[in-house]
């Protein structure tokens, strides 16, 4: 029962704070409606018993990435960017691809349902102490079966890392 | 719906109530607590500037914390005409909410620990206290001025930059123990594990840590987001009453949460002083000495105090010293109260650690300048960086050499050493190639800009 | 708020910020946070002392000096009262004029002090300020056991003195001087060779000789470029000429050579202090003037060494007992000047560290 | 337990929010933002699966999503900052260049 509860109070709050990012005028407050829901998803995260991702996510996204944002946000003039026109005119574009979307996973919820002719499968509940040590679990899986993606996440970071010096950088 | 969420809370208070009961206890205290920590940093202070520092309210000023926290309490609550009114409110609480979630996660004794062995352990510590730094930017950004904005610039930069050096060094030191939980750490550092504190074992990490942990608290010398000789306040500017002092309350609690993850990574936790080395036992009784010392002190000063109500104050800390004396020397004499050994001994021992770190950090404000921002960003980025992440790499190594010829405890030194010997060449070839770099910047420094 | 793009930032500082040392007004245009450029706006404590004289007679204009440079009122003061007895064409007896010296380098000393404290204040350093304080009370305390006052002192009258030395004048100067001595080591000790102290001041605010005399600026900034000039050697006046001591002088002028120079010149007024009591001469204290002074007709210039560089001061005379003009040559003012030079290039931190470095008291900046 | 399905929904929901964003808003750091809501919403699903098969590879692929986001946000600032520097605009209709 707290299970549940838990899902829908961070569900809740990270569908709600995901609107209100996408529909804010002011920058500032969509980034603090996307750390939000970012949190929100962390909670989530936590509630599916991924303690590691659960910190990952506040770590790398809340405090890294987002920072970021925040800082950038801060550095690009926001008095101008605010009187300009904020949306686009592709409102109906925007609808209708997300009607598609929403129809598309829908069909597939709706034939899955009647394909295993008992509906979705349900999460079993083991008890906390029964759960292998999450981080311990990742790191031996990341280490291991995916050294090699590891590794070549870390290229692709360094590479993004020189890319952000290049483009920041002034050209005098 | 609602008889779900009633079944729930009844569910999660069955289950959580004791955690809950301490950290309402601590967000209770820990006001106090703070209130008293600037109290001793305002009197250190004074002893080290040749004067008396706070005395009218109460016994050489022992209330004036309390003073203190009503005057910003009932101070007129300014919010800037063109403030972002929202971010103006949600900063201080978002600074001071992150500084104390942070501290569920440290163990203050083997009992004492609000969320109980958490698996993500340290990490939960490290994470959650870095949240605070939306509370400095949004502050910033929200008063809508510019000292506020360049304050709040300036201390996510340094934030962002050092966590990287503190979180190397965090790395170095959990490569002995192979997990994150908090308590698993600080008894790999007891007899069942290595038997020694991870400061001697990987110092140079100690001192990445100590370096970034002072910056990412925005504490002197490296307090330019707040620097009020330069930016007036920094992105505190702007704030008054209330929630000027909860940023305050927030500063001060991360500089418990930094020392605190220190004493659990290096400096052995609740563990006494050599806790493996049995001949030393005698140290136990150095708790119960150093309070009876100042309960004795107390007393003997009580006499000389202006007023009836001092006298009878002094008097009153005195006893309270003694009862705590007294508490203390029990679970080592008396055989009934040794199953408390670990967890009275083992809070004053944590408190202890954690005091004398903090008591470092102000002694390093009352001494030395203030670095500039660029200073401060190189010393991060071209010094602390480098240095953490070579000695990870060292420590490895180390640990791997331990490993092939089976050393363990004290034996370990004889690999770790090298390592940390080698760590501090790579660092003062660092800072030399920086003075050279320095010079040679300081030379075309003034002739360039005035042609603009 | 633009902080990078095409447009800078331009930034307020003060006049209520706490490191401008008083109202001073810094317009700062800011790239990021290297300044571009600068303006100084001041003028916020203007008192038209020049104007105040011209309705004022030449004694009762003399405490006016002193609320100009408030921290150095000795100062200000001997230099108002020599040029006065220059247009008068008195000279005050010798025992008023080494009195005068040792009051004026004791005054040296409390200003250098005053600035060393609160630059290292801006700085970051907070603990010099205190023992700064502490050296200063003493001298402020002898001040006030001469004339009964501790800041805006009025300690020299046209003509010589009014009080005599006190008893134990000697013996507290002497005093004085020899705790000083270990004292300014502990300064030293906290800053001189700190890395941060070092990092924070060499290279910063560079003013090169040519420069500082274009600019005309004078004092320890002067002499911290490398000019070896310092009116108490160049034109003695007091009792300087029987005195030895050094002119300190730096090599490059940044903000580390301008506090080495402020430094040294701390040891040598103790020196000159010690050399002064050793003997005071016997013989009256105060020159034959009038009550009612009424110079001839002409105009006077005088200058002396303030702690802070040269205050001048040019009064005219029309025989009557006020002066017609006077002008004040007020080295912080002048020495003002130079912010914008030294500032260009650096970073908003390094403008109160210039700030600071240059010394300037808003009072005489304003007048 | 939940059925999965609830956070395959939670999942889609955000994740459209997320293209509503992009396609919708015209300043280049919310389109960013909403980026990485969509790439959020994806590692719900990955970690919901993870726990739904007791398999730790889901949640090890949303750690590489992570690491993927922050090198996507990292070039992207990056460009929004030197963008900015030129044009002074952070609307994306308005850069209709590709060269500068």
């Amino acid at each position: 029962m707290l299970d549940k509860v838990l899902f829908y109070f961070f569900a809740a709050i990270a569908v709600a704070s995901a609107v209100l990012m996408v529909t804010r005028r002011n920058v500032v407050h969509s980034a603090i409606f996307l750390i939000t829901a970012l949190l929100a998803t962390a909670g989530i995260f936590l509630q599916l018993r991924a303690e590691f991702l659960f910190i990952v996510q506040i770590i790398l996204y809340v405090g890294g990435i987002m920072v970021l944002f925040v800082f950038v946000i801060m550095l690009v003039n926001l008095d101008v960017a605010l009187q300009q026109i904020q949306f686009a005119r592709q409102k109906w574009v925007a609808l209708l691809v997300a009607l598609a979307l929403a129809a598309q996973v829908g069909f597939m919820f709706w034939t899955s349902g009647k394909m295993a002719g008992q509906g979705l499968p349900v999460l079993t509940a083991v008890a906390a102490n029964r759960l292998p040590a999450n981080s311990e679990t990742v790191a031996h899986s990341l280490f291991e079966s995916y050294l090699l993606p590891f590794e070549i996440a870390s290229v692709l970071l360094l590479v993004a890392m020189i890319g952000a010096v290049v483009m920041a950088k002034k050209r005098t | 719906m609602m008889n779900a969420i009633l079944q729930a809370t009844l569910e999660f208070l069955k289950l959580y109530w004791a955690p809950l009961l301490c950290g309402v206890a601590i967000v209770a205290i820990l006001p106090l607590i703070v209130g008293y920590i600037v109290l001793v940093e305002r009197k250190l202070m004074a002893d080290m500037q040749a004067r008396l520092g706070p005395m009218r309210v109460g016994p050489h000023g022992l209330l004036q914390p309390i003073a203190d926290a009503l005057k910003l309490l009932i101070k007129e609550d300014i919010i800037p005409d063109n403030a972002d009114k929202l971010v103006f409110w949600l900063a201080p609480v978002l600074s001071v909410g992150a500084a104390l979630l942070a501290l569920a996660g440290l163990a203050i004794g083997p009992a004492f620990q609000i969320a109980q062995d958490i698996n993500i352990g340290i990490l939960f510590v490290v994470g959650i206290s870095a949240l605070g730094i939306f509370g400095i930017v949004l502050g910033g950004w929200a008063s809508n001025s510019h000292y506020s904005l360049m304050g709040a610039l300036r201390s996510s930069a340094q934030l962002v930059s050092y966590e990287t050096a503190a979180g190397m060094a965090l790395v170095s030191a959990l490569l002995f123990t192979g997990t994150l939980n908090v308590k698993s750490i600080v008894l790999a550092q007891s007899k069942d594990g290595e038997g020694i504190w991870f400061v001697m074992l990987a110092p140079v990490a100690f001192f990445t840590y100590l370096v970034a942990s002072i910056a990412e608290t925005n504490r002197a010398p490296f307090d330019l987001p707040e620097a009020e000789s330069e930016l007036v306040a920094g992105y505190m500017t702007e704030f008054s009453g209330f929630r000027w002092s909860l940023y305050f309350l927030a500063e001060y609690t991360n500089m418990i949460v930094v020392s605190s993850v220190a004493t659990t990574l290096f400096l052995g936790g609740w563990l006494r002083p050599f806790a493996s080395v049995p001949w030393l036992n005698f140290l136990d009784f150095v708790p119960t000495l150093l309070i009876v010392a100042v309960g004795a002190y107390c007393i003997v000063r009580a006499p000389k105090q202006p007023a009836r109500v001092q006298q009878l104050f002094m008097l009153a800390v005195a006893g309270l010293c003694f009862v705590v004396g007294l508490a203390l020397l029990a679970p080592v004499l008396v055989p009934v109260a040794k199953p408390f050994y670990a967890g009275i001994h083992g809070g004053f021992w944590f408190i202890f650690k954690v005091s004398l770190y903090i008591y470092f950090f102000m002694w390093l404000r009352f001494t030395i300048p203030r670095y500039r921002f660029d200073q401060l960003m190189r010393l991060g980025w071209h010094f602390l960086i480098p240095l953490s992440i070579i000695n990870v790499l060292l420590v490895g190594v180390a640990l791997i050499a331990g490993a092939y010829f089976n050393l363990k405890g004290w034996g370990l030194l004889l690999v770790t050493t090298p390592a940390a010997v080698i760590a501090l060449v790579v660092a003062l070839l660092i800072l030399n190639a920086e003075k050279e770099r320095n010079a040679r910047q300081n030379q075309t420094v003034a002739s360039d800009f005035y042609a603009g | 708020m633009t902080l990078l793009g095409a447009d800078e930032l331009v930034i307020n500082m003060g006049p209520q910020h706490p490191s401008t040392h008083g109202v001073l007004r810094v317009k700062l245009k800011l790239d990021g946070e290297r300044v571009i450029g600068s303006e100084c706006i001041i003028g916020y404590l203007h008192r038209g002392v020049e104007k105040i004289a011209e309705n004022r007679t030449y004694q009762q204009f003399a405490p006016y000096v002193d609320r100009m440079d408030y921290v150095a009122a000795v100062s200000s003061g001997l230099g108002y009262c020599e040029a006065v007895e220059k247009l008068l064409l008195v000279e005050a007896p010798p025992r008023a004029r080494v009195i005068r010296t040792i009051l004026t380098e004791l005054q040296r000393i409390a200003s250098h002090l005053l600035w060393l404290g609160t630059h290292a204040l801006d700085i970051g350093a907070l603990t010099p300020l205190f023992y700064c304080f502490r050296e200063r009370e003493e001298i402020l305390k002898i001040f006030e056991k001469y004339c009964g006052a501790r800041l805006t002192t009025h300690a020299f009258r046209i003509g010589g003195l009014q009080y005599e030395a006190y008893d134990t004048f000697e013996r507290d100067v002497e005093r004085f001087c020899k705790d000083f001595e270990s004292r300014i080591l502990e300064y030293e000790t906290l800053l001189t060779q700190n890395r941060i102290w070092i990092g924070r001041t060499k290279g910063v605010g560079i003013l090169t000789a040519a420069d500082a005399i274009a600019f005309g600026v004078t004092g320890p900034v002067l002499r911290a470029s490398g000019v070896k000039w310092d009116i108490r050697k160049a034109a003695p006046y007091a009792a300087y000429d029987q005195y030895k001591f050094e002119i300190p002088v730096g090599t490059i002028g940044d903000t580390y050579d301008r506090y080495l120079v402020r430094m040294e010149e701390m040891r040598q007024s103790r020196l000159i202090c010690l050399q002064a009591i050793e003997n005071i001469p016997a013989g009256p204290i105060m020159a034959k003037v009038g009550k009612v002074l009424k110079p001839p007709p002409g105009e006077v210039y005088h200058a002396i060494e303030a702690p802070k560089g040269e205050i001048g001061y040019y009064i005219v005379s029309d025989g009557t007992v006020m002066p017609y003009r006077v002008h004040i040559r007020p080295p912080s003012f002048i020495n003002l000047q130079a912010f914008d030079r030294m500032v260009r290039g650096h970073l908003v931190a390094d403008v109160v560290a210039i700030i600071g470095t240059i010394d300037i008291v808003l009072g005489e900046v304003d007048r | 337990m939940l059925p999965i399905g609830h956070y395959l929904f939670l999942s889609l929901a955000l994740f459209i929010i997320g293209v509503i964003g992009v396609v919708t808003r015209r300043n280049v750091i919310v389109v960013l933002m909403s980026i990485e809501l969509i790439l959020n919403a994806v590692n719900i699903n990955l970690v919901a699966f993870s726990r739904l098969y007791g398999d730790v590879a889901g949640q090890v692929f949303a750690l590489f999503i992570i690491a993927d986001a922050a090198a996507e946000a990292a070039v992207a600032l990056g460009i929004i900052i030197a963008f900015f520097r030129n044009r002074e605009t952070v609307l994306e209709d308005e850069m209709d260049l590709l060269k500068w």
